[in-house]
């Protein structure tokens, strides 16, 4: 069996069950959710047992390394979870919906993830643009999916304009580029950059545009002052999806196209990596120090999102080095697997208090040791991993990036880094204190249904677990070495 | 002469205006107009390069082809974005950027 | 193409394009939109894409283009009359843009490729009819032979042959979108949405 | 598995019991007490030892190569016997108050534990982050002042903490960038100090080094001028966590430097800029912190300040570098660490039967409580330094230490030296001071209190006992260290 009849298997899936919401239109939500979990987990089970091989016709531009695996793994994982958090969420959700109905939201992120997965393999420039915009489509169709809400529709109008203007910029630097190395290859552009005969500014202009425009689907400054508004609006699965699936997804074509500017010997190189750099910098600052200020807890997790956009781009501006056998790529695919529960269940914690009728903002926390002892441990474990305290799974990723950093000596990449970690010690532990400390009002205890608690529980083991045992990504981290370093 | 370089002024000066609106004008519909003139600027880019740089004496038509993609995905872009854009003017009565300001922290 | 239909045509885009981003009345801007995407059609066939330049046509001055105005007249969205000018935006918007066309303008003053012309890059068509390999229908190679250029064929053959895949992905997308449309513009049952 | 590995284990899994709805105050009791005998055997057994013993190494990374990797020597076992004697005590004295007093204390004993006994820099850091979580979090919760004002306590003691432990971060980075060697990058403190020793690092970096960790753990410990947030937060504190902390915890930052900065970097702390610096900073320590505590009205001011001062005489050993003078500075961290936690225990009963720990409005408890003013004498001579109770043998031994070398002309160290010795007066003063003003005296009507029943002053005997023991037989512990520096 392929990866590719996997891959095409969930994109069908999801149309099936809109075929079949539209034929019987009295089918419950939940074997439509159930079913689309159930599908994505067999998908899940079954991708371990695929080979890498492919047919030829789609060597060209498709490729199945260990980086794609693992990424087509992620984009399954939170597809899962979020349509966990989607059933979760359904009470309130579906009164902001049309007619009260969810199908779409099962449906469409069947074929979200398929685009996340062809993004994962995409080895040129067309791929990659396709698959991302069939991602980026459905994602404005899923943030103004609560659309009797003016915040959801607000934040689909600002992510759809942001969205469509970041497809501009891109779809202008992948001309630029084509037109400086005359190719849409990856490898190709990495060789034509190798070669000093390559006009440099032309090359460079296009490199820069298309960074700008992967820069704003991972929410990286200055390209960030979408996240915020956008994940405050959008429904809370649909946020969980875009902070980790989208994000991701950037992540791994941001890394094939870095693999090509910042190939051996490429003419662009040094300029390349003092701009992310830069912007890994100052995205990590721009994410930390606002939300020191912010009052809910969805924008300060929006913020936070922001910030570790950041440090993904740290990592990402330090190449492989001799004393280390972690390559960029492999810390920010560790980074993003240990990004991914903690995200999830802090959203997931969100999801419930809002399907408790509660609030989103800090003071909505208050007490909620009181009410919930089990849903405010949870939450303290997942602000602790963002935070990056040791012993849970989010310092060991900071920890590789700030390594990097310091091995390759970018001092001043490294001090902002720092400085934002210690503002996001700041902000995270400031949100736990007020779950244990600040007396609530008198709401009544939170109820959860036993299936969140074992799924979030399980989440919150997995945050321990890799926090002091991290070696089960051991492989991801030692993550073949970009195709073109190899040549 | 007109050299590819007059095609890419003419493209980039395109993909400034339409830059410029975006940032300017507080009118929604009128914003996405200006990202469908963004698109096509870049599209130009892309089918000057094409033409330009020759594959066994014919324009380069793998270029081309995203030109070709790059149109479809802005037709559905400006479909859900208008069905976007209504739902929201249902709500607001109002097109205006300034309206969208509910979000803030 | 000769120099003077090209400015013409640079003229009529851009000129336009202005009246886009200047204009107060969202129809005007509209049917600014449609004439200025005409001119880029009609450069696109000087640059020998005549699909591009057709489709171009179709697709956008045809339809996104009524699909504007219907949403303009649905809305009957009002010039925005009377509001005073926000200066900020604008002149940050006018920076931001001639900073970009000035970058622009350096890039291309100094790469070797701008150079390029339709004399010194000219098509080689019958020669390019024995070298296309893969592509070597019998009708694309006559059409080459006769010394026209089969664009709409090549594109096509480029499609199917090597893009295939993405062209499925593109219906998928467009499939999306339509869902997305009805999803967020469907009346509700119990009444006015 | 090594002996270590079920040290470390038992009080975190008995905090997850607790947490589950086990019986509080049993499991706590239990995990503690089999935990002190425990390191009292390995003590045993390690005796005549040199070196690493009871090591086990559990791969968790290949590359870089993280392992949880225990391993102890005399200085760790000192210390675990200390960390499970005030774990012991503080869970003991601990009566009506809600299953997260044991949680915590289980958790800062066992994150200790942890600090003290593995020998990877990752775990070492790492535990002690774990052990100053529930820190904050009691002081928050639970702290002995109004949710604002203790709110305040706890912030300021987070953002000082956490900071401190940023820079440490860095500083330790920076330590395994540079002595991992190779084309590894490795954690392991046994593989760094052999790099170390193959290839030391320029004296003048060494120095920049060295000072780096001296910023990170010094704020840990409270060093002068970083260490503002001890005094309020040892003051606000719940009992068992300010036994445990100001007894055990801030006793990491020392460990680290004796552990990580001065093996690998044997000449940093001798580079004359940064010993000027270390002696500059740990006479504000010793001499002003000093004025302040003379100044403190309260008891638990006096105690918390105190706290802070005595740690000078430790950075004193540091900067001295000498044999004797670690030697003599781990024997002091382990007297202080028993005789603070006493006091703070003590001083806990005293708040929760009088109310008020104001000296203005105490006086002659001897009268009422015979038996907790004898164990409070205990705290007080320790504390001051008087012979026969442990941390007299430790502050010679530094005193002696540093004294070394003197050839005719003082050096900065033999005046620091010199003016640290009055720092000993000052304990002397403020500490007797407090004895007498508190528990002889004329009787302050209202303020009445009276012994707590034996049970609940077994834990007091057990600490009063040790210091007497250690005191008078300061043999026991030196001998388990041929040297301070592995």
């Amino acid at each position: 069996m392929s990866v590719f009849t996997l891959e095409a298997g969930i994109a069908l899936l999801g149309l099936a069950l809109l075929m079949v919401e539209a034929f019987k239109p009295d089918i419950s939500r939940r074997t439509l959710g159930l079913t689309a979990m159930a599908g994505t987990a067999l998908a899940l089970v079954l991708l371990p047992f695929c080979g890498t091989t492919q047919p030829g016709f789609m060597e060209a531009w498709h490729q199945l390394d260990t980086l794609a695996m693992f990424y087509k793994g992620f984009a399954l994982v939170i597809t899962l979870l979020v349509l966990w958090l989607t059933l979760e969420c359904a009470p309130y959700l579906t009164r902001f919906t049309l007619d009260g109905r969810l199908a779409e939201m099962f449906s469409l992120p069947l074929i979200t993830c398929a685009g996340m997965m062809w993004m994962a393999s995409a080895r040129d420039l067309v791929t990659v643009f396709v698959s991302l915009e069939l991602v980026t489509v459905s994602f404005y169709v899923l943030v103004a999916f609560a659309r009797k809400s003016a915040f959801s529709l607000e934040a689909g109008v600002k992510y759809l304009i942001l969205g469509a203007l970041s497809t501009g910029i891109l779809v202008y630097g992948i001309a630029w580029i084509y037109g400086a190395t005359g190719s849409m290859n990856f490898a190709a552009i990495g060789e034509a950059l190798a070669d000093p005969a390559t006009s440099k500014p032309a090359a460079l202009f296009g490199a820069a545009l298309l960074l700008c425009g992967l820069g704003f689907k991972v929410a990286a400054a200055p390209f960030h002052m979408w996240v915020p508004d956008v994940y405050q609006g959008a429904p809370t699965p649909v946020t969980a999806f875009l902070s980790v699936g989208s994000k991701a997804a950037g992540f791994v074509v941001l890394t094939r196209a870095l693999d090509a500017f910042l190939a051996e010997g490429s003419i662009i190189g040094s300029e390349i990596q003092a701009l992310l750099l830069v912007a890994g910098s100052l995205t990590a600052l721009l994410g930390s120090l606002p939300a020191m200020f912010q009052t809910s807890v969805k924008r300060l997790l929006a913020y936070s999102s922001i910030s570790h956009a950041g440090y993904l781009l740290l990592a990402l501006a330090c190449r492989e080095s001799a004393r280390f056998d972690i390559s960029s790529s492999g810390i920010v695919a560790f980074y993003l697997a240990t990004y991914l529960p903690m995200t999830v269940l802090g959203f997931l914690g969100l999801g419930l208090m809002r399907a408790n009728g509660l609030g989103e903002d800090i003071k909505d926390f208050a007490g909620l040791s009181k009410r919930n002892p089990f849903l405010a441990l949870l939450m303290t474990i997942s602000f602790a991993s963002l935070a990056g305290l040791p012993l849970t799974a989010g310092f060991l990723g900071k920890l590789f990036v700030f390594l990097g950093l310091a091995d390759h000596g970018y001092w001043g990449a490294l001090s902002c880094a720092v400085i934002a970690a210690a503002a996001g010690f700041y902000y995270y532990f400031k949100t736990i204190l007020v779950m244990y400390t600040v007396e609530g009002s008198d709401t009544p205890a939170l109820t959860i249904s036993m299936a969140s608690k074992v799924v979030a529980g399980a989440l919150a083991a997995i945050i321990l677990v890799l926090g002091v045992y991290p070696k089960p990504l051991q492989k991801v981290l030692a993550a073949d070495k970009p195709a073109i370093a190899a040549k | 002469m007109i050299t590819l370089g007059h095609y890419l002024v003419v493209s980039g000066m395109l993909f400034a205006l339409g830059l410029a609106g975006v940032i300017a004008r507080r009118n929604i519909i009128i914003v996405y107009m200006c990202l469908e003139m963004m698109l096509s600027a870049a599209n130009l880019a892309l089918v000057g390069f094409s033409r330009f740089h020759l594959v066994n004496g014919l324009p380069d038509y793998t270029a081309q082809s995203l030109v070709f993609f790059t149109i479809t995905v802005a037709a559905a872009e400006v479909a859900v974005g208008l069905a976007i854009i209504v739902a929201l003017f249902r709500t607001k009565q109002s097109v205006d950027v300034e309206s969208v300001t509910k979000l803030q922290g | 193409m000769p120099s003077l239909l090209f400015y013409l045509l640079a003229l009529i885009t851009l000129g336009f394009g202005f009246m886009v981003v200047t204009g107060r009345n969202p129809v005007t801007c509209a049917l600014c939109l449609a004439a200025s995407f005409t001119g880029l059609a009609a450069l696109f066939i000087g640059l020998d894409a005549y699909f591009i330049g057709i489709i171009q046509i179709l697709v956008y001055a045809g339809a996104v283009m009524v699909l504007f105005l219907f949403i303009i007249m649905l809305l009957d969205i009002k010039a925005e009359e009377g509001k005073k000018l926000n200066l900020a935006p604008i002149i940050s918007g006018v920076l931001v843009a001639v900073l970009l066309v000035v970058q622009i303008a350096a890039v291309v003053s100094s790469t070797g490729i701008a150079d390029k012309t339709s004399e010194n890059t000219p098509l080689a068509l019958s020669e390019a009819s024995g070298k296309i390999g893969r592509a070597a229908l019998p009708t694309i190679t006559n059409d080459l032979k006769e010394g026209t250029l089969p664009d709409a064929k090549l594109i096509g053959f480029t499609l199917f042959d090597q893009y295939g895949f993405h062209l499925q992905v593109i219906g998928l997308l467009l499939l999306v979108g339509t869902i997305g449309v009805v999803v967020l513009s469907k009346r509700e049952k119990g009444g006015a949405a | 598995m090594s002996v270590l590995e079920i040290i470390i284990a038992l009080p975190l899994l008995a905090a997850l019991a607790v947490g589950l709805g086990a019986p509080a105050r049993a499991a706590s009791l239990g995990a503690t007490f089999i935990n002190l005998v425990l390191v009292l055997v390995s003590m045993v057994q390690y005796a005549g030892k040199s070196g690493l013993a009871f090591t086990q190494s559990r791969p968790i990374l290949e590359n870089p190569s993280l392992n949880f990797a225990v391993g102890a020597d005399g200085v760790s076992l000192i210390l675990a016997l200390l960390t499970t004697l005030v774990m012991l005590a503080a869970v003991w004295q601990i009566e009506d108050r809600p299953n997260i007093f044991y949680i915590a204390s289980l958790l800062i004993g066992g994150g200790a534990l942890g600090a003290f006994l593995t020998t990877d820099v990752f775990f070492i850091y790492a535990f002690h982050e774990l052990a100053l979580i529930p820190t904050f979090l009691m002081i928050a919760l639970h702290g002995r002042a109004e949710p604002a004002q203790r709110k305040a306590v706890a912030w300021k003691a987070t953002i000082y903490l956490g900071a401190g432990s940023l820079v440490l971060l860095a500083g330790l980075a920076w330590v395994v960038l540079e002595f991992s060697g190779g084309s590894k990058l490795t954690f392991d403190l046994e593989a760094l100090r052999n790099q170390a020793k193959l290839t030391p690092l320029p004296v003048e970096k060494q120095g920049q080094l060295f000072f780096l960790l001296l910023v990170g753990f010094g704020s840990l410990v409270s060093l002068f001028p970083f260490h503002s947030w001890a005094a309020p937060a040892y003051a606000t504190a719940p009992t068992p966590v300010a036994m445990l902390h100001s007894g055990v915890l801030k006793k990491f930052g020392l460990y680290g430097l004796l552990r990580i900065a001065m093996p690998l970097l044997p000449q940093g702390a001798q580079v004359e800029w940064v010993q000027n610096a270390l002696l500059l900073m740990l006479l504000g320590n010793i001499l002003v912190m000093g004025l302040v505590t003379i100044h403190a009205h309260r008891l638990d001011d006096t105690l918390a300040n105190s706290s802070v001062m005595h740690m000078g005489y430790i950075f004193l050993a540091f900067a001295a570098g000498t044999d004797i003078a670690l030697k003599g500075a781990v024997m002091l961290m382990f007297a202080h660490g028993v005789s603070i936690a006493l006091l703070f225990g003590l001083c806990g009963r005293m708040r929760n039967q009088l109310g008020t720990l104001e000296y203005s409005k105490l006086g002659g408890l001897a009268s009422h409580a015979p038996a907790f003013t004898v164990l409070f004498a205990f705290g007080t001579f320790a504390s001051i330094g008087l012979p026969g109770l442990s941390n007299f043998a430790g502050e010679l031994m530094i005193f002696a230490g540093s004294f070394t070398g003197f050839k005719g002309t003082l050096t900065n160290l033999h005046w620091t030296v010199i003016l640290a010795l009055w720092g000993v007066v000052m304990s002397a003063v403020y500490m007797l001071r407090a004895y007498r003003g508190i528990f002889h005296g004329g009787t302050n009507a209202g303020f009445y209190m009276i012994d707590p029943a034996f049970s609940q002053r077994l834990p007091f005997i057990m600490l009063a006992a040790t210091l007497l023991v250690t005191g008078c037989c300061p043999w026991l512990l030196l001998n388990l260290m041929k040297t301070a520096l592995p």
